[in-house]
């Protein structure tokens, strides 16, 4: 019986210290990565910006903030406005 | 008309039916994690009329169930078996929850706050501490192993886990595991109330951060945000290899989520249909393994209690590791950000704000509790494959 | 190209890929239950193509490829059998099914008339009837049985028993019970014109409503409708263990619809993508058991014949108890709430409202059709469990 | 042969009275539940109301409801407006 | 920590990990087909990890792995054989990726111009060509006809021909399948350049309908559109029995498609939910199948060299089979509408499109390419018909 | 060796001859079908319509279009308002 409580012991001390390194490099390695993301850092990507554009072309501007607003609003923040065509 | 009698004749049978209606109660009435809850709860009423063959057969290491094909697992003891012994026993499901808790989860919070993850590690202690009181009881290894893992404050991991180790305590480990994580807004309070003092209750981490501005800004949060769950599955996998099926589908998912638009619809499908089915057939199969003859024994009680003290620890293991860096740093933290540690996202946060606007109705914490928070899983599901290398 | 060789020589299978197309005329054009019929008839085109390896081998009680590993059935017999043997013949399916039926359906119509409940039991009387004539034909008693459940005019409760007890029979008898049940816009009015006089026809059930009022108001029916599905659940479990597997995850089902917000997402699957996966692949693989040699023979024609009858039966059953009841009771009903007790929810009621408009455009009898179309659900999935446990 | 007649007459009388004494039953228990949650029943749970009330603090009534019915009608029902944050 | 220790000692297993993190890459940044890429290179590196016990153990065609049941596979081998094994070795999950395919496809272009048709099937001879290059280079005849498949484009249709034939070359004829058709906007402007003139490049198809009319409009688009799947069914079933599993399954899907709101439930779990899931659980088992011992060697690079290959013929030979063509006819057709005819849906035609517009800015190709787009994947489905029934 | 070589130019030729023939059959026969179905072709289903008209006399038609470009712009076409009942 005394075995296991050694056992439990040792598992308390390597346990312990395995999660405590996992996240120590989590801590260390995640803000190396913060930095090296930020050197390489050119452009911000505009994507979304691009997209609404061309939407913008189509659209009067009210009509499409209503559009997407209705949209983020709807779908929780989920859906995606790809595009918007008119139906005839 | 037998079943009747044979309910009559039965007071266990009659003892599981009722507490599975009252952990609908709690599921339904009381909202305690009712996604998990009436599942399980449902499975127990299932499992446990007479003749309804719904209940899950205990199966030991060696014995003929686990040879036997679909069909004859099917034919001789029915479909709950069957999703049981495909998906449960298989280790087939928790890994897959864990790819929708992944794909649902926001590491920002904890990107933006990297230290704070520490105090995730300091409130697994929960976990280990356990072992010893699991063992005087009398359980063996595996069991006290798969008693401690309910300290990680985690549904999955406690269920993988004990799949792995003890799979004949599946039942009561995971009712315990997600009673009390349901039951965090009463035993954080508790623990709090006798471990910190008010003026520590006041310390406003914005203020904080104003007065020690943190030096490096995340300029590309997205980019960030992508190569983090690759960068996290790289160390778990070099240093905690068998937790890997855990951590990676957490990562995947959350890999999936962050990508954006290109993998949305893989994305909503770990979310979405495909973690909703696995918590159904999770709940309900978990449930049906609680037959009168597996749940009702001093083990299971001596689980209820042994789960609550090991959420206790940890919880004061994270409060204390904050005590412990506040003797040393300037930048004081809020020991309620400890008490966040062991998990159980995103209600703890949401508790730990809670007292803490009771105290400051300017200091927000959510922001901060969610980092220590997200780092609880991340830290659990690391013991877990501590344990299960070890004890395995 | 000897495909093509085998298909001119072989008119049985010809005749299938007919029957094949014939199916999905009814299903796209005429919008026979389509959601089953062309899922069906694909499964019966894939399976009769000489060559394509898409039809299910039958199996009697002790083949080989019951003991068979999943990978040994794909290689040897494709994914057509590998389906059918692990999700069909399993029995697994067509509970998953209840579970969306459940989900999908709104037992508050039933609830605020409870007494119309017991003309759903009534107009079960065609599963049972029809028995003698199908045993005075040659069937055994399991087939018999197999072939009256048609008369419960539901579908996964028509597949489930007769997976159970005749599982060579699947083919003719899925297609007689969703063809049937989608001829219920002109069956109910064939027998309702032999059996129900203008004058009963004219009864109208609102204005009884306020001749005799319900003396107990339902207060608070979100908890009504969130216990009712537990104590049904009880109930069956004693009455009829056997059917608790098709029962009991019909009831959880609707549990976590009436639930509401809290299990809204297990709902959401429950009723949306794990029932339309289980549909198409119970459709495809029921659809690929018909093979010429397993379809083409006197029985197929003798269950489309027998289906009918047990239609007609318990739709005259179900009217002739409301017709007893009316010699009793001062409150009349009107004898189309009979009718509707067979269930093919929830067309026999919307046929059933309109045969009442006909006669009287300010008799609006949905709502009252619904409890006992509703009440026939339970009523047939009973009966299922009485078969199988006295015949299985 | 007149054995099975005879099992299929006692399958008829067995099956209907079992399936009308489950239905029996299930009217008498449900008039019984229904007395009884009457009897507890005191107060209307009102989270709808609730949660409607917080979003109206920061958004005008009428935009409120415009979405709302937006949303009930998209979602044919089934969607759920846990939330509205501006996004800005 | 001795996975570490174990990294550093086995340099292949670094080069895996390595691949893996370049496919995220280009899966990501690059858009590289990234429901799929990202899949598979997370699946690489789950697999490479040392004692993460997630990478598919090979199986040779009497491996006792075929015999075993899936809980003795997720005991012995960890969860990822469990997916592997029940859903990639039994040629499950491809058939149901086309059935999502099918329900994503619209037959209207190709009905609108079915002449086009034709090149789609021209543009399959790099399946065949490259089949005499790998027999020189040492593949036996199933590994190149696996190989030739590539020059399909098409990535179910390789996956499926790949698990019957040569399931151990599995990844990295996944691999060059789905970035050959990833680099479709690179290969086919290079093969342009060197086999269509500018002149060629200027022919307006539009200009051409209006100089030479079609007889035959189509009235009914919607009934066409219903009964083409069936039609089409059938003619390859007759004639291809063996590519019934693959075509068969994408026309359910079109068909569930095309019939509209009756079916509708049907289509939208076919082509979201299921596919979801089955994309999720086809790329990350593939991606596993890529350990260090299965996946570095020459095999690896002669396949990526040889799907290029394949890829650049068929590409070519849709080019020269519009060109042969043109010779003979009146109505001209533009060349670029043959290098779509090796699919890669719908890539492919935009890039076809974009070439032609770059030459004649009122020149729209889209709706013409799309035609032998489509046929294409056709094309390649009853090609890999071909060689599964006379090499496997 | 040859053998196989010779195995590969049959499979080129037999590959290729049932590519070509099956999407030969492809085009003829579907050329035949719109034919035969132009042949049977009366009147046009409108379905849609129809619904739309019910639904027109529930809601003044401003407000209907809005409610049915939005639910085509937000499940990008996909879709179907069934019916639009009024929630009090
Ligand atoms: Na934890
Ligand atoms: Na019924
Ligand atoms: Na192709």
């Amino acid at each position: 019986m005394e075995g296991v409580f050694g056992t439990a012991l040792m598992l308390l001390l390597v346990g312990m210290i395995t999660v405590f390194f996992v996240l120590f490099m989590v801590v260390i390695l995640g803000k190396l990565l913060i930095r090296l993301v930020n050197a390489f850092h050119k452009e911000a990507p505009t994507h979304k910006k691009d997209s609404l554009a061309t939407i913008n072309q189509a659209l009067p501007p009210n009509k499409l903030a209503a559009i997407v607003t209705t949209v983020e609003v709807v779908t929780q923040g989920k859906g995606n406005i790809k595009s918007i065509d008119k139906i005839d | 008309m037998t079943a009747l009698g044979d309910l009559i004749l039965s007071p266990g049978t009659l003892l599981m039916l009722l507490i599975g209606l009252i952990l609908l109660y709690l599921g339904i009435k009381k909202e305690f994690e009712p996604l998990l809850l009436v599942p399980i709860a449902f499975g127990i009423l299932l499992a446990n009329f007479p003749g309804g063959n719904m209940g899950v057969i205990p199966s030991g290491e060696n014995d003929a169930i686990l040879h036997m094909t679909l069909l004859e697992i099917a034919k001789e003891y029915g479909i709950m078996n069957l999703i049981y012994y495909s998906t449960i026993k298989t280790g087939l499901l928790p890994p897959i929850i864990f790819m929708g808790v992944g794909a649902l989860t926001d590491f920002g919070p904890m990107l933006r706050n990297l230290r704070l993850a520490l105090f995730g590690a300091a409130a697994q202690i929960g976990i280990f501490s356990v072992l010893f009181g699991a063992l005087a009881f009398g359980f063996n290894l595996k069991e006290a192993a798969s008693l401690g893992i309910i300290g990680g404050a985690d549904g999955p991991t406690a269920i993988f886990t004990t799949i792995k180790l003890a799979p004949h305590l599946l039942g009561p480990i995971a009712i315990a595991a997600y009673s009390y994580m349901a039951l965090v807004p009463v035993i954080i309070p508790l623990v709090v109330k006798f471990t910190i003092t008010e003026k520590e209750l006041k310390i406003n981490m914005k203020k904080m951060d104003k007065m020690y501005p943190s030096k490096v800004p995340i300029k590309n949060l997205k980019a960030v945000k992508i190569i983090f769950p690759i960068l996290l599955g790289i160390i778990v996998a070099i240093l905690v290899p068998s937790s890997v099926p855990l951590v990676g589908m957490l990562l995947f998912g959350n890999l999936i989520k962050e990508i954006g638009t290109s993998t949305e619809r893989l994305h909503a499908a770990a979310s979405g249909s495909i973690m909703n089915t696995a918590t159904i057939f999770l709940g309900l199969s978990v449930g049906a393994t609680m037959t009168a003859t597996s749940f009702l024994n001093s083990n299971t009680l001596l689980i209820i209690l042994g789960g609550f003290i090991a959420f206790a620890i940890s919880i004061t293991g994270g409060v204390l590791a904050v005590k412990v860096y506040n003797l040393f740093a300037e930048k004081k933290i809020n020991p309620l950000i400890g008490a966040t540690g062991l998990s159980a996202v995103p209600m703890a946060s949401r508790v730990a704000n809670e007292i803490g606007l009771k105290y400051d109705s300017g200091n927000h914490l959510l922001q901060y509790a969610m980092a220590s928070n997200i780092a609880g899983v991340i830290g659990s599901a690391v013991a877990a494959g501590v344990l299960i290398s070890f004890v395995g």
